[in-house]
């Protein structure tokens, strides 16, 4: 909205001008900067404390000692490689699932106006269900094994990579395909030369929203009769009261869900060659 | 001493007795005066009432015995202090193809873990010498096992009843692997902090559970009436259950003690259990035989 | 020879006429400038030459089917560097790309090939913007106020590229525009439009040999007669 | 990024433009529009032609008429109201502390950078953590009362709006910052008549996909064991093979957020007088 | 009587230097223009002398404690209505919003009172934004390339507009601009910035009576010094 660039170097410095005038009070960022760690630490020390001095119950809330214990063990038995690699699987056939059939679905969409009109009341319809609700449908549908839970890991992920998709094209500047048309290009070097580059970095936060929704409802799935996976152990923990085993599954959780959106933001990275915004 | 405002109990379909308590409202009767509300939190399965009890959520739960034992083992604050009958609840059941234990290498089993039907399996596995590698236990509510069995997604269910005995009736499931030594009592349990605060409760409670045991006992009858409505079960399905289910006796004896090592020994090897745990000093711990010597 | 004519142009849109009677005729190798307040049609008039509006009344005479059209927004595509962009479109063969590269060379962004386009600012933008409409190679170029987002010193240097590259070329380009200067230094001929519909007030011969001087003070003459004409200096007196 | 304004009307007949040119490919749009309805109603009569005619098991998915009587039923009944409205207290409540706990960390963050500095790596690591996961752990720790549902649903609340309370603050631009120091205004006029306004955009978007979460997150409060609510209505139909319970809780829960989050729109709507968008 | 002065202005950032040994001094009623190519340093100074920027080099002194300053952009707050806008900040009072109201009528936006922000052009915008600086009656204006954003025609008016605002009011005002044009039908005196860092490279006294023929062919002279000045005239012959 503000100002226009001028000078034929000025863009890249403008940029990093942009970086450090984010914050807007006094900016103590040298003094804290890398020091994010700092709480973290404190809190664990003090909650290992706190379960040395039985202020908490360990039945409660076990030390992080014994959650680091748990997890060092689930790493030399291999539970943590066969728990974890078969949640990741789910989430992924989940993830792809979901995106593929979310693309198919965006594309006719967002280029066709007729197929919108006519579907996407429907879509959105459904986007109002709480996908979790869901879940008693599916297994009464699907049972419990992979199918039903790979199909709800795949409708939690649809919504927003669908949305995204849509919004994606619809929302390609007019200017760009006006200078497609002065290139006399055909309907479909249209598609694939413009709409689908300029609506990339649109489909990208569709697909890195829906991967954390996907790990969100593996949780779901997962909860809902497994034999194996990071939600299996959750469960364990649930019904042997191991809350060390709760909380080390959380963790994991945590760290390979953070894991995939890292390589999902990589992906991004080199795909955008002309930088990450384009606006 | 604190005020109490309410007694919280659970009940659920596989313990007719607090179907019973619940539906007469006895324990109502006697609390009412002192001014003492009582609140009933339906119980799927051990494992629920084991998370009740635990979080504070209800004073009183109704569990197997094995399942409290690893409980306890993992120190939660509870006590078990009565017998509420000794059933056998549970058994390994097929649909047809499975007609031994042995065949259950590689099968798929359901069995919803940390409760007596999932450490009923595990003994039977034991017994016959199959590691747990060797299968693959699928974790799920007893009713949705029993659901997943019929539905064939499952090889073999360790059941519970009601479900057990609604799948034999109604699905021609087979028990195909039973053994009354392996269930392991169905148990009252109480948190320790309740315990302590309010023992007179504790004995009212006691008191009308026993009243609703001898009621069970001179009508079966009308029990099984009561199960099956509130179930949601055919009556005769209700007659199976209450027929595999003795209430003989409601003082806890030595005898819950070697069942309860019998359970506890296949779980250490299972490594359910932390392998620092004392079994006999745990059992000691939970079995709690002062609160009640049988009905004065 | 004559290479566009409009004959009572005009154009509609639903019920509402947005120019009306436009008639003019440009000659090969003219610099012809489309001058007028903003909404008066001048857009309106460089689309349809561009062919990317087809729906006005009247008749339009275009020798080249497919000219070569800069906008006020460079409208590069974020997605490729400038080599590509001056290439979008094209076949990518060896030649093509040799001269892709001699005309990034005569806009003077030779060294920012690789770059991409967020790297540029907007006067580099603008050039490859030039840059990609020339290597077409058409016959006509059409300008849409292609340095009215540059500032003014930008604006000059670029202004003098253009004409740098018309002496070069001798493409025949018609130059929509609001900056008074900038007609003035680049075209033979102005073309004013003016009102709500816009109509063709005047239409004025710049009889001044190209390049200009800026200050030139029969431009300056020229410059009072284009804003009597289009009624912005009647405030003083 | 295209162009700027001229003409000293030109600026909403612009805004008209875009709202006509936003379907790229041949547009049928006259003829299409209205018509979303097509498509729902063919499926429903298919799907009710399918269940007379017993192609699907009614066990497995009931008629919709089946459902429609259900849905009648309980509004008869009262169990609609009765359910419903625990169910909506529920997410409430939860969205209330979500919101204002996020307020107040996303204030604070969003203004110092000292404190984002500090806490923020500490709340983006609780981000990764899938809230469904935290399920187990709220049982144990606050028992399956109200308390703990309300928590449940905070958590899921609290992220999204946290979130854009802190981008928002950041991004408000430097510009009008600087107007405000020209005005000599003291820090807290600062916030108040600048910061807080200009971020507020950003915060109802937090606040809309909080909603939404909240929505999702009550099924699985009300799943983790309820006497009451939409979600009990969800395992009843479960647990007693009652698909029409099943399908008619979830058009409830679709239908009633669908309602709150119209309120919040309008609400919305209201709050911002300068137009929905402000770029 | 001199009411800025700046003595060995110089900024830094780090360790580089934006401008050096600026100079000058400016009289009460003046219109002084500061122009310069792009990056010489032109914004820099206005910002330490509307007191965004307290950390320079050398001395400036200024009257006025807290001037009011127009940017190139409009910077009008989108949620609050055009007369908050001008309101803002000060006092609501009665007599105030009639004061508002006045400065609405004398840059010819009376009627758009109730709009918001984003139901304006730019040109319009930039009027509100004028009106919103006059409002607080300080004795300095300072204008930050106030109309580069417009159309040359909206520019011409506006420009119009703020010599009739000097006219009626008097104000001191410094006019960074990197418009020839524009610079020489405002101001008095124009100080030429060039190079990076920026030095002063000469300083201009227009000495033509305002209001001024933008066709004036004095003016014309001045802009060929000008532009020699800022080198940009040697490419013609
Ligand atoms: N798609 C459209 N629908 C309706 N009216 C339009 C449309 N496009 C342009 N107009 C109107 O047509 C008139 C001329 O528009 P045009 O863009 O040609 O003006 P212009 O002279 O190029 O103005 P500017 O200097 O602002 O670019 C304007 O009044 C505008 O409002
Ligand atoms: N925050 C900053 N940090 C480092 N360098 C800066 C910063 N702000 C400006 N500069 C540099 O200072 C120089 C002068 O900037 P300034 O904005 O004053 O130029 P200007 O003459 O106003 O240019 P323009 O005509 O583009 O507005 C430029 O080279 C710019 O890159
Ligand atoms: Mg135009
Ligand atoms: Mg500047």
């Amino acid at each position: 909205m503000f100002g226009k660039e001028r000078n034929d170097v000025k863009a890249i410095i403008l940029d990093q001008e942009k970086v450090k005038t984010r914050h807007i009070l006094p900016n103590l960022w040298r003094l804290t900067n890398g020091y994010g760690w700092l709480i973290p630490l404190l809190l664990l020390i003090v909650w290992e404390l706190a379960s040395h001095m039985q202020w908490v119950e360990s039945y409660q809330l076990p030390a992080p000692s014994t959650i680091g214990g748990t997890l060092y063990e689930w790493l030399l038995d291999g539970t943590l490689w066969t728990h974890g690699s078969m949640t990741t699987l789910r989430v992924l056939a989940g993830f792809f699932l979901g995106s593929i059939v979310a693309f198919i679905f965006g594309i006719c969409n967002g280029l066709f106006p007729t197929v919108h009109q006519l579907t996407d009341p429907l879509i959105q319809g459904l986007r109002a269900i709480p996908s979790l609700a869901w879940v008693p449908l599916f297994v009464l549908w699907m049972g419990i094994g992979e199918t039903s839970k790979v199909v709800l890991i795949a409708v939690g992920v649809f919504f927003p990579v669908y949305l995204s998709v849509v919004s994606g094209l619809q929302q390609v500047p007019k200017q760009w395909i006006e200078v497609g048309r002065l290139y006399q290009l055909s309907r479909l070097q249209l598609v694939r030369k413009i709409l689908l580059p300029a609506s990339l970095p649109s489909c990208f936060v569709g697909l890195r929203s829906g991967l954390g929704l996907g790990w969100m409802f593996v949780v779901a799935a997962e909860l809902m009769g497994a034999s194996e996976g990071l939600g299996y152990l959750l469960v364990m923990g649930q019904n042997t009261l191991s809350p060390d085993m709760i909380i080390a599954s959380i963790v994991l959780f945590a760290c390979i869900g953070k894991i995939t959106d890292w390589i999902l933001v990589s992906i991004q990275r080199r795909v955008y060659k002309g930088g990450s915004q384009w606006s | 001493e604190q005020t109490l405002s309410k007694v919280r109990l659970d009940y659920a379909h596989y313990s007719p007795t607090s179907l019973v308590l619940k539906e007469f409202g006895w324990l109502e009767e006697r609390l009412e005066e002192q001014g003492i509300k009582v609140e009933w939190v339906f119980s799927q399965g051990s494992n629920k009432s084991l998370e009740f009890l635990n979080s504070n959520s209800i004073d009183f739960g109704s569990t197997a015995g094995a399942a409290a034992l690893l409980s306890k083992a993992n120190g939660a604050p509870i006590e078990s202090i009565y017998v509420l009958s000794q059933p056998e609840w549970t058994a390994l059941v097929s649909t047809g193809s499975i007609t031994d234990v042995s065949q259950l290498k590689g099968k798929k089993i359901a069995a919803t873990s940390g409760t007596d039907p999932y450490i009923f399996l595990l003994q039977a596995l034991s017994a016959q010498g199959i590691s747990l590698d060797e299968v693959d236990i699928v974790n799920v509510q007893h009713g949705d096992g029993a659901n997943a069995l019929s539905s064939g997604q499952v090889d073999a269910w360790a059941g519970l009843d009601p479900h057990m005995a609604r799948v034999e009736v109604e699905r021609g499931g087979q028990l195909f692997y039973r053994n009354v030594d392996f269930n392991t009592y169905n148990l009252l349990n109480v948190r320790t902090a309740f315990l302590q605060e309010h023992p007179e409760i504790v004995q009212t409670v006691l008191e009308t559970y026993e009243q609703a045991r001898q009621w069970v006992i001179e009508h079966p009858e009308e029990t099984a009436q009561l199960l099956s409505e509130d179930a949601n079960i055919p009556i005769e399905v209700a007659r199976i259950q209450l027929e595999r289910t003795s209430f003989e006796s409601s003082v806890l004896t030595s005898t819950q003690n070697e069942t309860l090592r019998r359970a506890g020994e296949t779980l250490l090897q299972g490594n359910f259990l932390k392998q620092d745990v004392l079994l006999d000093e745990t059992i000691d711990a939970l079995l709690n035989k002062d609160v009640w010597e049988g009905a004065q | 020879m004559v290479v566009i004519e409009a004959k009572d142009f005009a154009k509609y849109y639903e019920e509402t006429c947005v120019v009306n009677q436009v008639n003019f005729s440009i000659e090969r190798e003219e610099i012809v400038g489309i001058i007028g307040t903003s909404g008066s049609g001048k857009s309106t008039i460089l689309r349809a030459l561009s062919g990317l509006d087809a729906q006005y009344e009247g008749q339009l005479y275009q020798e080249e089917q497919h000219p070569s059209v800069v906008f006020q927004e460079a409208r590069l595509f974020p997605w490729l560097t400038v080599l590509d962009n001056v290439l979008f479109g094209l076949a990518q063969t060896e030649e093509m790309i040799v001269r892709a590269r001699m005309y990034l060379q005569k806009v003077g962004i030779e060294q920012a090939e690789r770059l991409f386009p967020n790297e540029l600012s907007g006067g580099m933008a603008q050039r490859v913007a030039i840059a990609r409409a020339l290597v077409r190679k058409t016959s006509v170029l059409l300008l849409d106020e292609p340095f009215s987002a540059l500032d003014a010193f930008t604006k000059m240097k670029l202004q003098r590229l253009l004409l740098d590259l018309w002496e070069a070329e001798r493409t025949t380009m018609v130059l929509v525009t609001h900056d008074l200067e900038e007609a003035l230094y680049l075209c033979d001929r102005i073309i004013v439009l003016h009102g709500q519909p816009g109509l063709v007030k005047a239409t004025i011969t710049i009889d001044v040999p190209k390049p200009r001087r800026r200050d030139d003070v029969i431009l300056a003459r020229y410059k009072g007669k284009l804003l009597k004409l289009l009624q912005l200096e009647e405030e003083v007196e």
